[in-house]
């Protein structure tokens, strides 16, 4: 582990769930109105992304995909900004073009979003051999589900990262679903770190729905890439509790496993644990899903009133 | 006459054909669950789901084609086409060829394209021009449920590679499906609207626009006929060059990009061929060279719209 | 002024402009052993083999230019961009546009193509009207060393993604290269003759034949006007419309399938806005609808000759 | 191993080492006047094919791609016919489209062969879908390079082979090269097997140049797919004694790694095997490299009178 690793305050990573999860509710109930065009949502998945992000200096870079909310909440996006987004409005952070599915942040570290799946893998590597080679500080860090790793993007990726010696923290989120199809049915083996291994880089999957480890497993694996300037890949064992994407009745999902997970949720286990020894009391827990709820509701507040794009806007940005 | 979405007239034509030929099987990403109505009866050996992987897909679909049987596949939306660009063009346009004719492959691949769902340019990009430029690839959009059922039937015993598009904007529009649905053959355009002033040419959603533009037309007293092509490779010269011959006046709309378009086919054909027949300049519409918004203003201004359709006919025949 | 062929014309622009900024990079599978004075000018770090993977190489070149970085990347031949379509099309030429803006993609790709090797389809495919059909990519054919060398160093400048290809048979033709080439603005044609009967116009190697069908044409007292696109996009339409306004006949010639092809577009162009000059059909020459054959006579046949031009443009000046 | 296993004649494997070096010498020579075109041979590589192809029924079905020479001859192709194909001839195999890259011949159970590199990766799970749904006999083997096992190709084939249990023996011919780029210069590995275990199936690595240990392991891989009707693969670890193409003057080789494979010949060593053990006399071995240099006369004879293609033949064969 690094040096003067900040100290992270435990409600604060729950805070940042609480907000990824209220930020994505709003959605699920906007869209159920048609108020806000349905989308994939990372509800479930909470401590995967929280974990990583808090894991990260300032200087490093993101890359992310279609199922971005937590990924970008995390790292500090303003969530009206994000909602205007979704909702095409001028005001998103990419002006209404990209809609929810590749919202890319530049300011923030966020960059070339894409929701071509297996695209985060083919582009990671280039935005980490201009690190390395413009001499900028941070480490690559490349969000991907394990639908993703199915793409031969995820063997040429890790095999030029490996050879090329490209400081790439590759995570995945192995959700167990590739839109409508269980990993099961796509996988010839359970877990993408398996694969990994055959690269000779670290390799481990981390349960990833315990924000505590899997922010310690992501500093441990972002110290060996600062370190060693080398990929490694982290494996974070998730699910996915909504549908692929709102609204999906998910008719397909097995009950029972389903059920094991909801059973499971990461904010609940978390807030669980920090009630139980004492770091949060039941009125700091009430009064941090007020807060939440209250930047939501600006944050709705903001996009609601955003306008559209000009438009003049249709062929803007095509060119530099 | 049952009435049924275009999406479910391709599911129709999927199960009788498959009824008809135990050589067809169907796969793709989450196929095997979002028609479950085919797995029931067909079985899981004929329709799968596949892991996350379009160039996988294809491969194995032209093997399988070069080997016997008929695959359907499913590749969701046309940009993921890209991925799988070797395995179509390469592969299922070229190996017959360059086999000296030893092999066919009797393929088809579905993606569906097209404004309507306002999720951006990584989903929707219609790019089926790329398909017309490339050898030994056959082409078909339909833009009516009848036609979508009647084309894949086709489309499922020729024994070429066929790219079948799908538009997204169509997709959920009911319309009267014929219950015994005989083949509509490949390379025919049909005539949804006779007139004799000015011949508006489309396929896909824009035929719509161009009929709604002819009924407006012929409230100002101009009689416009509407050619929808249908197929784009083989395109039916016939019935373009006939239609110009008796009109003199041609406006060909699209929504893909105007560049290189099948717009541009069109227009350079009659350039070279009716050329004594024309009166007026031929216009076309097509999308800008932007890749399409998610913000659903824009998106809708990336395709031609009526008005605009029954001005630039309005323009030919008035001037000329 | 010395003596260049087209591949040292490309060498010599790489090097000039790696020279004059030390954000250009190139890479690809063996570049670095064929291009080797390269490598030992500006080293390993600036001059890279890759993996055989052609969609990490173009991704990695999108998300470098992304971040910072000028890449040119040889993709080989031209068929081999079917790997790496999903990077050039969806990630370099549309997430400028769907990130609002945030981002630009300074990247050159060269592929090679047309007839001259006879080695097939596989190698020979003149497919650059995918790349113009394609929103946010410039599009670049040379004709002569010249040409290839001043357009490559203007291609690298620029802020978009470009795919420059480069001809097969024009690979070895030395043609006179200045010392100092200044860039040649993308998007601007040339008159290699000048004309008054008809326009010949043409990019890479059936320019020459464009040029061999005016000199026999002049023998026969007609005068054509030889017009080589060089940039097909941006296109110079300005340029095409003068010279058609000019002669009033026009033949568009290239070794690309007709269907779909640059010519489709220069027609259809024409047609549109130069309709009342026009005295004659507009003829397109261009490959058939056929993959190439690697056996010589087949392989030669594929391509529009001088005296098939010659008897088109022929064709028109005397019938109309 | 099978029950039944065909004893293999000493000899024969020594003259079909020796015929494939004879026809690729003939190809070497011909192609330095220019009366051959220029293509890749498979020199020094004659005991991973005739090995391999050995331990094949023939109901088994076999990809392959550029650098095919040895498994076709080992396969019973007329090397008259394979000549004339090289040769651009109508007498080809594949009527003279192929060229040398991409010779299939479907009557020996050679198909789909495809000089993009990767594609023999992607076709062999149709074809082995094919097999198994159709009830053949005959797995299917795939040969490929190690370049090939660097596209993303190799991991989408391996995962589907291996998740939907498909007859195929994916073999690995390692020659270190892949074109002008070494495999450590584009692999994190110097093993293919290493990657492929990954995959939870057989994978293993034989010496390349010893036809018995080749053949033996492949027998055992062969019994493998058969018996459980899954995947398995076998790297052949050899060494491409000539350059990547005709002609290519090697500069860029370590002079001691090639000389180091140049001393292991494995013409010479299984030669000396059977010298040694007395399984063959000089006589014999005399007379059997006389009577594989008159085939290839006679073959050379066949080529040079066979006819090019006619000119219909340009388009023919493109759609079925
Ligand atoms: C190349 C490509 N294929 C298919 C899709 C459609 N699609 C979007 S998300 C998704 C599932 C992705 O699964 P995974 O990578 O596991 O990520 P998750 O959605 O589970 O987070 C699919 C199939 C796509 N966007 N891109
Ligand atoms: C997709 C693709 N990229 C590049 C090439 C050019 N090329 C032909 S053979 C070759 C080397 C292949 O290496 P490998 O797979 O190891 O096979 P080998 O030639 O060594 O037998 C290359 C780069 C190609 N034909 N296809
Ligand atoms: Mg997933
Ligand atoms: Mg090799």
């Amino acid at each position: 582990m690094p040096l003067n690793q900040p100290e992270i305050d435990p409600p604060h990573l729950l805070e940042q769930m609480l907000l990824v999860r209220a930020y994505e509710t709003a959605i699920v109930a906007g869209s159920a109105t048609g108020k806000v065009p349905g989308t994939c949502t990372s509800i479930g998945q909470e401590a995967s992304a929280v974990g990583v992000i808090n894991a990260l200096a300032a200087s490093d870079l993101i890359l992310t995909n279609h199922r971005s909310a937590g990924h970008l909440l995390a790292r500090g996006a303003d969530p009206g900004r994000l909602l205007a987004e979704v909702m095409g409005r001028s005001t998103g952070y990419c002006k209404g073009k990209s809609g929810s599915l590749h919202i890319s942040v530049k300011e923030l570290g966020v960059v070339l979003t894409s929701t071509i799946v297996g695209a985060e893998l083919s582009l990671a590597p280039g935005v980490a051999l201009a690190q390395d080679m413009l001499k900028q500080p941070g480490i690559v860090v490349c969000f991907f589900g394990d639908g993703a790793a199915c793409e031969g993007s995820f063997h040429e990726s890790l095999n030029l990262a490996a050879l090329w010696k490209l400081p790439i923290l590759y995570v995945c989120e192995n959700n167990h679903w590739q839109a409508f199809v269980h990993r099961r049915e796509a996988m010839c083996q359970a877990h993408v770190s398996t694969w990994a291994a055959g690269y000779g880089i670290g390799a481990r999957t981390v349960d990833g729905n315990d924000v505590d480890a899997v922010l310690s497993a992501a500093r441990a694996a972002v110290a060996e890439v600062r370190s060693s300037g080398r990929p490694s890949l982290l494996e974070t064992w998730t699910y996915r509790s909504r549908g692929h994407f709102e609204p999906d009745d998910q008719s397909y999902v097995d009950p029972a496993e389903h059920a094991a997970w909801l059973a499971r949720d990461p904010i609940d286990i978390y807030r669980q644990r920090l009630l139980a020894d004492g770091r949060l009391t039941l009125p700091q827990a009430a009064s941090l899903a007020d807060k939440v709820d209250s930047q939501i509701a600006v944050a709705q507040a903001f996009a609601d009133a955003s306008p559209f794009p000009a438009a003049e806007e249709l062929s803007r940005d095509v060119y530099a | 006459m049952p009435s049924l979405t275009l999406n479910d007239a391709i599911g129709a034509a999927l199960s009788e054909e498959m009824r008809g030929d135990p050589s067809v099987l169907v796969f793709g990403e989450g196929v095997a669950t979002k028609r479950h109505e085919l797995l029931t009866e067909f079985g899981a050996r004929r329709v799968r789901n596949t892991p996350l992987a379009e160039g996988i897909i294809a491969g194995t679909a032209v093997g399988a084609a070069g080997s016997g049987l008929r695959p359907v596949i499913d590749l969701l939306f046309a940009p993921f086409l890209c991925y799988a660009m070797d395995e179509l063009v390469n592969s299922a346009g070229k190996l017959r060829y360059m086999s000296g004719g030893q092999f066919s492959f009797p393929l088809v691949t579905l993606a569906m394209s097209g404004a309507g769902w306002g999720v951006g340019a990584q989903h929707n990009h219609n790019n089926e021009a790329w398909f017309v430029h490339s050898p030994g690839l056959k082409v078909v959009m339909p833009s009516t449920p009848a036609d979508a059922k009647g084309l894949l039937k086709a489309a499922i015993r020729d024994d070429n590679p066929v790219l079948f598009f799908l538009d997204i904007g169509l997709l959920h529009l009911p319309g009267e499906v014929p219950l015994e649905t005989p083949p509509i053959p490949l390379g025919q355009a049909t005539i949804t609207r006779q007139g004799s002033d000015v011949t508006l040419l489309s396929y896909g959603k824009t035929v719509h626009h161009c009929r709604q533009a002819a009924a407006s037309l012929a409230a100002r007293g101009r009689s416009a006929e509407v050619i929808d092509l249908r197929s784009l490779k083989p395109l039916d010269e016939a019935a373009i060059l006939a239609s110009v011959g008796k009109t003199g006046r041609l406006v060909v709309v699209h929504e893909a990009n105007r560049l290189c378009g099948v717009g541009a086919e069109v227009a350079a054909l009659v350039a070279e061929q009716a050329f004594a027949s024309l009166k007026a300049p031929i216009i076309r519409l097509g999308g800008p060279d932007a890749p399409a918004a998610s913000s659903f203003p824009l998106e809708q201004a990336h395709v031609p719209q009526p008005e605009a359709i029954a001005m630039a006919a309005e323009r030919l025949c008035s001037n000329y």
